[in-house]
């Protein structure tokens, strides 16, 4: 019992934060701008390099950083926007989707070029864990990652449900049309939009590079199961995007859980497969997300 | 504005081609390696390796009649289809000499197969180690100096048995070293009569591994053989495991080999508890110390993966050429084979100078690599030399007895 | 006119009025969530009329063509076709008994010319298929001959046969409106549900829509259900008409009865101007309120409009 | 000088080679989304099944893998394409129904489920470690007539499928597909069976991207998972079609050989850089690779190729126009 938290909730909760916050950013995207937007990982590899230089330059901890990387990121993101996005936003989707592709292959190849290709962390060594009732082992970074997680997610809650700017994303991603026509000045929602969702990308990058290390494909590797958390949630659902963040990052961990007999449920090779088929049944069965009908 | 700049696409591309022609005075060997594509982080180390023997050339008379040494980089992305198109156009476009490399086993296959036999070109692989490479009706014009998984993944399991080690479980990286390694070296550790508690498949680049290894841990073995590679699921699995004392000893190959291990996990945490088997001459060797001194002097790290094996090919491609006398295709291949095989004046890393009066004298030379003796047989193949590596005192992989 | 032409074609013979109905609804209700859209409904449509369906919005008349037209299954009751329980029978299988509906917003195939728009309606084109295609393009050509002459025939009655190589997305709405009907006019129709063929139709284009319909169902024998708000519209056009509102009939008979019937008047004053949701137009309060209205709205109008919506993708509100 | 020009023929018999099979691709995405507006982001997927397929079929024995049949390159390209369909009609019945934007992100799953299959199910695919010795039409030739050869039958393929892709496109069948993309609802209610409809349009694309994995791997000669992840079989085939031009075939075949020929041509420019550069010149031609894409977009944002549809003769209007 005492192994299940330890070793497949607790990394689940941590993994599912980080998610949720990806998550977030690309659930906006595709509820606002309408389009899949494959250079998000980027964004999230963007940030957490940012974040490494800022913390080697000034010697404070990857956390006292965070602001500042995340506002910087959020700077490059809307002048992608600016000069790749905005200039095909009254086209079709598709066009969108293979812009954000080429804008893919351009940061990643960027980043490589500034930062290499080779792995880096903020700190080195390992962590030990408090070690609670003798039994149940709580890792620092784990607390401060989920902690900074829940603050972030918070923030958001307060930006959508108490400001203007917020409550106009929602009716947005709600209906862009019925949103035009009520006046609502859609490119402050976009750069809004780009705002928000880049620096928690930013954000979830630095985490996870906190609790591994970053290099210049942490943010594509992360993507696929991003994109399952926010179809989880439903698309243009924020507040389903971090449920639905929280979910994959757990089924993906507990998937190996031996629930049956002493082997592992799902064979391990297949972990990542899990995210994937969550999401094509919730397509299937549930396309709106899984908590259709619940008013967030 | 736009228009001008695909003008200016278009018109760099066509002097690109033109430039294509080769100048006088060069020797242009093709130097295909994954340097995008999921193995990244590994191979900038290894082209810096592979630079660093034709710096040495250079500095030391050149090729031939004091021609420069050129290597022409080419993109195989681990992936058969851009080796493919990466090895036609070192091929046909540079119109290399020979080509070192292409790196993952599968692009380097696909890249012999489709390009390089049928042109006649030689291709020197440094890190394809897959067995079917051996396999390949290739007109001798396919060597490598990496040794195949099969001899590796039984010396290992010979040498974890040596060290006591009766109860293991395996967990291994869903990519074609790794996995073939899993597979020989499982059924080398049973043969032994050690028992093999878990053998599971890891998918690469996941954030955390603790699920799996828990499950692994729980058969209670004496240690764990990790075959990954270091970047995209060693590292985090090393740290998972310690962080949550699922595993204490470990085992592991030349995937794991660099100095961001023990940068990222600290030495004392991994002192006396890890041991990695790598295909090389003995640190402490000549061969080895030779090409360390110089690698590190150019700011790198000697003991990363492979970069010894990718030394050897530059080196090795150099001297074949200086034996065959001119920058024809059709002699390497049987000069590969006399530069490299005993006997001969024993030439190491570096050793360019003697290497070029030695071959114009008309002596017999035998390349001794950073990576092993290297003596190439009927298939091209070397019969390796591993040392195991543990952290030393030092904070360094050192070798362990 | 051309309409003499095909009146050949057309499969049964318009009934004599006052016999047996075409088309029966039995206590038809449909919910979305927690909105009931329809309302035990009940009515009877004759063979050969034309008949007009008016309500305010909300009152669920969309909804019942959708259901009636198979793409919403009802939630109870039953809609009888020839006698026959039609409910849940999709779409296109509706459409090959001869129920032809349109769209209160034109629902064109946007980058194909007006001519084709109609050539893509007839059924059993061996075209269609790939291997008489590639195989004996011949017989398929005789057939697109046809269609063509067919499609033709219906452009020029239409007054569209100028437009017959735009694109159809380059129409106006009330020419898009026009094209609407001429699908209708493509097949062999039994029962034509129009939904609000007048609306943003400017008065010299909407005089002629009458008088096709009117001639389409005098020459031809359609039979019409038409949804309508221009009460002079529907009062030229239809000797009986069905009131609904908030999903229930709340009268029917001859418009000038209907008309000076006070319940209809006060369901029109007091309509519930919130619950819109069923004629998908709900205004976006920005509150969570609205947004069941809005979601009801999009599943109900046919996925049209809000690209994100469950619309037509959720196996619980479409056909099999 | 000969020499170089003798190996720039050659390069250009392989890049048209690569560019061919990537134009099989594009034709069979084509059909799925400029015909009939189905988002498949799972390209990869099918590719893949239809390079192991024939790599399973005309293999030699081995045990390293299933089969290793032996049959002739023929067998070989039907079965792939056979495979691919059948899979791609058991995908089309439980996702067909997805709004385009969620396909796409279920044909993406799917595709990396399927991807781990291969990766994971040792015993029939040989894991990661693929297939070997595949082998290769005309290999026997001597050089350059056995890649001239494999040339040959590249672009013969792309032709037979072009001539028999316009003509579906030009007939009824491609009209009711454009219908079923241009308005859904409309088109059930023109009593098309829409889900039937687009599930042969999505059958008949994969069989085609069957087919070009099946060609793929004969060309390489080899087939390991690594060569179906999604960047460059599934997002370059989505860029080759959007750039040539969606529901044009000649857009389609333009655009596959145009971007491959970028793809490929930029590493010959990053390449000249010095060799302290031999490991960033490749992350810069990624970087141009983006970048022409972006212009291309910017420039062309509806393809190159725009679709043509049929328009009446003036001189097929035999009859007299009413007044």
């Amino acid at each position: 019992m005492i192994e299940f938290l330890n070793f497949y909730l607790i990394p689940g909760l941590v993994l599912g934060s980080i998610y949720a916050l990806g998550a977030i950013g690309v659930t906006l995207t595709f509820g606002i701008l309408r389009f899949a937007n494959f250079a998000h990982g980027e964004t999230m590899t963007l940030g957490a390099f940012i974040a490494l230089s800022l913390a080697t330059f000034t010697g404070w901890h990857p956390f006292a950083v965070l602001p500042i990387a995340m506002a910087l990121t959020a700077l490059a993101v809307l002048g992608m926007d600016r000069l790749f996005f905005r200039p095909l936003r009254h086209g079709s989707t598709i066009i969108l989707v293979i812009a954000s592709f080429g804008l893919m292959l351009m940061v990643r190849s960027l980043v490589q070029l500034v930062w290499g290709a080779q792995l880096r962390s903020f700190g080195q060594g390992i962590d030990l864990p408090w070690v609670l009732f003798d039994a149940l082992r709580i890792f620092p970074k784990h607390v401060t990652i989920v902690c900074a997680a829940l603050v972030l997610m918070l923030a958001v809650h307060l930006l959508l449900s108490r400001t203007r700017a917020g409550k106009a994303m929602r009716a947005m991603a709600d209906s862009p049309d019925l949103a035009r026509l009520t006046g609502i000045d859609t490119e402050r929602v976009i750069v809004t939009t780009w705002i928000v969702g880049a620096g928690l990308a930013a954000a979830a990058g630095v985490f996870l590079a906190y609790d591994t290390h970053v290099e210049s494909q942490l943010g594509f590797k992360l993507l696929l199961p991003i994109f399952a958390a926010a179809l989880l949630g439903g698309i243009g659902r924020p507040y389903g995007a971090m449920a639905g963040g929280l979910v994959i990052g757990l089924v993906e961990e507990l998937s190996t859980y031996p629930w049956i007999g002493s082997e592992a449920l799902v064979p391990p090779g297949y972990k990542t497969g899990v995210a994937f088929a969550i999401m094509v049944a919730i397509l299937i069965w549930r396309p709106s997300g899984l908590f259709r009908g619940r008013v967030f | 504005m736009k228009k001008t700049m695909i003008a200016a696409a278009a018109a760099a591309a066509a002097l690109a081609l033109n430039g294509a022609v080769a100048t006088a005075g060069e020797v242009k060997v093709g130097s295909a390696a994954a340097v995008t594509g999921p193995i990244a982080e590994l191979v900038v180390a290894i082209v810096n390796a592979r630079n660093l023997a034709a710096t040495h050339v250079n500095e030391q008379g050149g090729l031939l009649g004091g021609d420069t040494y050129t290597l022409v980089p080419g993109d195989s992305q681990c992936d058969p289809k851009a080796a493919v198109d990466a090895g036609a156009k070192l091929v046909n476009v540079e119109q290399v000499v020979a080509i070192i490399g292409a790196n993952c086993s599968g692009a380097t296959n696909g890249m012999a197969q489709s390009v390089s036999i049928p042109a006649g070109v030689v291709m020197l692989s440094d890190t394809a180690t897959a067995p079917s490479i051996s396999e390949l009706d290739d007109n001798d014009l396919v060597f490598r100096v990496a040794t195949s998984d099969d001899l590796h993944g039984r010396t290992l399991a010979q040498r974890a048995w040596d060290h006591g080690y009766r109860k293991l479980a395996v967990t291994y990286a869903t990519d074609d070293y790794n996995s073939g390694f899993a597979e020989v070296f499982a059924a080398a550790f049973t043969a032994l009569g050690g028992t093999i508690t878990g053998n599971e498949a890891h998918e690469p680049n996941k954030a955390s591994y603790r699920a799996e290894l828990a499950t692994l841990a729980g058969a209670e073995p004496d240690g764990l053989v990790l075959f990954a590679y270091y970047g995209s699921s060693g590292i985090t699995i090393l740290r998972n495991s310690l962080e949550n004392a699922l595993f204490g000893k470990f085992l592991g190959a030349d995937g794991m080999m660099d100095n961001s291990v023990i940068e990222q996990i600290g030495a004392d945490n991994l002192r006396g508890n890890i041991m990695l088997s790598q295909p090389a001459s003995a640190t402490g060797s000549p061969p080895y110390e030779a090409f360390a001194a110089a690698f590190e002097a150019t700011g790198n790290a000697p003991d990363a993966p492979f970069v010894a094996h990718s030394y050897d090919v530059s080196f090795l491609a150099a001297l074949a050429i200086e034996k065959a006398g001119s920058a024809d295709r059709g002699a390497i291949s049987a000069a590969l084979r006399e530069v490299a095989n005993a006997p001969g004046t024993v030439i190491l890393p570096g050793e360019w100078a003697k290497a070029k009066a030695a071959i114009a004298a008309g002596e017999d030379i035998n390349y001794e690599g950073a990576s092993g003796p290297i003596e190439f047989d009927e298939k091209g193949d070397v019969t390796g030399t591993y040392t195991l590596n543990g952290v030393g005192d030092d904070g360094t992989w050192t070798p362990v007895m | 006119m051309n309409a003499a032409a095909h009146s050949g074609s057309v499969a049964p013979p318009a009934p004599g009025r006052g016999a047996a109905p075409l088309l029966e609804l039995e206590g038809l209700t449909r919910r979305f969530g927690g909105l009931t859209a329809v309302d035990r409904c009940s009515f009877a449509i004759e063979a050969g009329r034309i008949t007009g369906m008016i309500g305010p919005n909300g009152a669920g008349k969309t909804t019942i063509f959708s259901m009636v037209a198979g793409a919403l299954r009802p939630s109870a009751g039953r809609i009888l076709f020839d006698g026959e329980d039609i409910g849940g029978v999709p779409t296109h299988r509706l459409f090959h008994r001869g129920i032809v509906r349109t769209f209160q917003i034109p629902h064109e195939f946007g980058r194909l010319t007006v001519l084709e728009n109609l050539m893509a309606v007839p059924a059993a084109q061996p075209g269609e298929r790939l291997w008489p295609v590639w195989l004996s393009p011949r017989a398929v050509a005789r057939r697109e001959r046809e269609v063509r002459e067919r499609a033709e025939d219906a452009l020029r009655f239409l007054t569209l046969w100028e437009l017959r190589d735009e694109l159809a997305m380059h129409l106006s709405g009330g020419q898009k409106k026009l094209l609407e009907l001429g699908r209708a006019m493509m097949t062999s129709p039994r029962l034509v549900l129009l939904d609000e063929p007048g609306a943003g139709v400017n008065p010299t284009l909407l005089a002629r829509l009458r008088e096709m319909i009117l001639e389409l169902n005098r020459e031809r024998g359609y039979t019409f259900v038409v949804i309508e708000h221009d009460m002079d519209f529907i009062a030229s056009l239809c000797e009986r008409v069905i009131v609904l509102s908030q999903g229930a009939v709340l009268t029917e008979g001859p418009m000038e009865r209907v008309r000076r019937d006070p319940r209809v008047l006060d369901a029109y004053l007091g309509g519930d101007e919130e619950n819109e949701g069923a004629t998908g137009t709900g205004t976006p309060a920005g509150g969570d309120a609205s947004r069941a209205g809005t979601a009801a709205g999009r599943a109900a109008g046919e996925g049209h409009g809000g690209a994100l919506g469950a619309g037509a993708t959720d196996p619980g509100e479409s056909p099999p | 000088m000969e020499q170089q020009l003798y190996g720039i023929f050659l390069y250009g018999v392989f890049l048209l080679t690569m560019g061919g099979i990537y134009a099989v691709l594009t034709l069979g995405l084509n059909i799925q989304w400029g015909f009939t507006g189905l988002f498949n982001a799972g390209v990869a997927g099918f590719f893949a099944i239809g390079a192991y397929t024939t790599a399973i079929v005309t293999s030699a024995a081995s045990e390293r893998h299933l089969g290793g049949y032996g049959l002739p390159v023929a067998a070989g390209l039907v079965a792939a394409m056979v495979a691919s369909a059948v899979i791609a009609w058991g995908v089309g019945r439980i996702c067909i129904r997805l709004r385009a934007d969620y396909l796409a992100i279920a044909t993406l799953g799917i595709a990396e489920i399927f991807r781990l299959v291969l990766k994971n199910e040792v015993w029939a695919t040989n894991g990661p470690r693929g297939i070997s010795l595949i082998p290769k039409p005309f290999e026997h030739l001597p050089e350059p007539w056995n890649q001239v050869g494999m040339l040959l039958l590249v672009f013969a393929v792309v032709a037979v499928l072009y001539v028999l892709l316009e003509r579906a496109r030009r007939s009824p069948w491609g009209r009711v597909m454009a219908a079923i993309r241009e308005n859904e609802a409309a088109a059930r209610a023109a009593g098309k069976d829409v889900e039937r409809l687009r599930i042969e349009a999505f059958v008949l694309g994969a069989a085609l991207m069957g087919l070009g994995g099946a060609l793929m791997a004969h060309h390489i000669k080899f087939i390991e998972p690594n060569a179906a992840e999604p960047v460059s079989a599934t997002f370059l085939v989505w860029v080759m079609l959007v750039i040539g031009g969606a529901a044009n075939n000649r857009g389609a075949v333009f655009g596959a050989i145009l971007i491959w020929t970028i793809w490929s041509t930029a590493e010959i420019l990053s390449a000249r850089l010095p060799p302290e550069w031999a490991v960033k010149s490749a992350y810069l031609r990624i970087f141009l690779v983006g970048l022409a894409l972006q212009i291309i977009l910017q420039r062309f944002p509806g393809g190159i190729f725009r679709e043509r549809r049929f328009r009446t003769a003036p001189s097929s209007s035999t009859r007299e126009q009413p007044p």
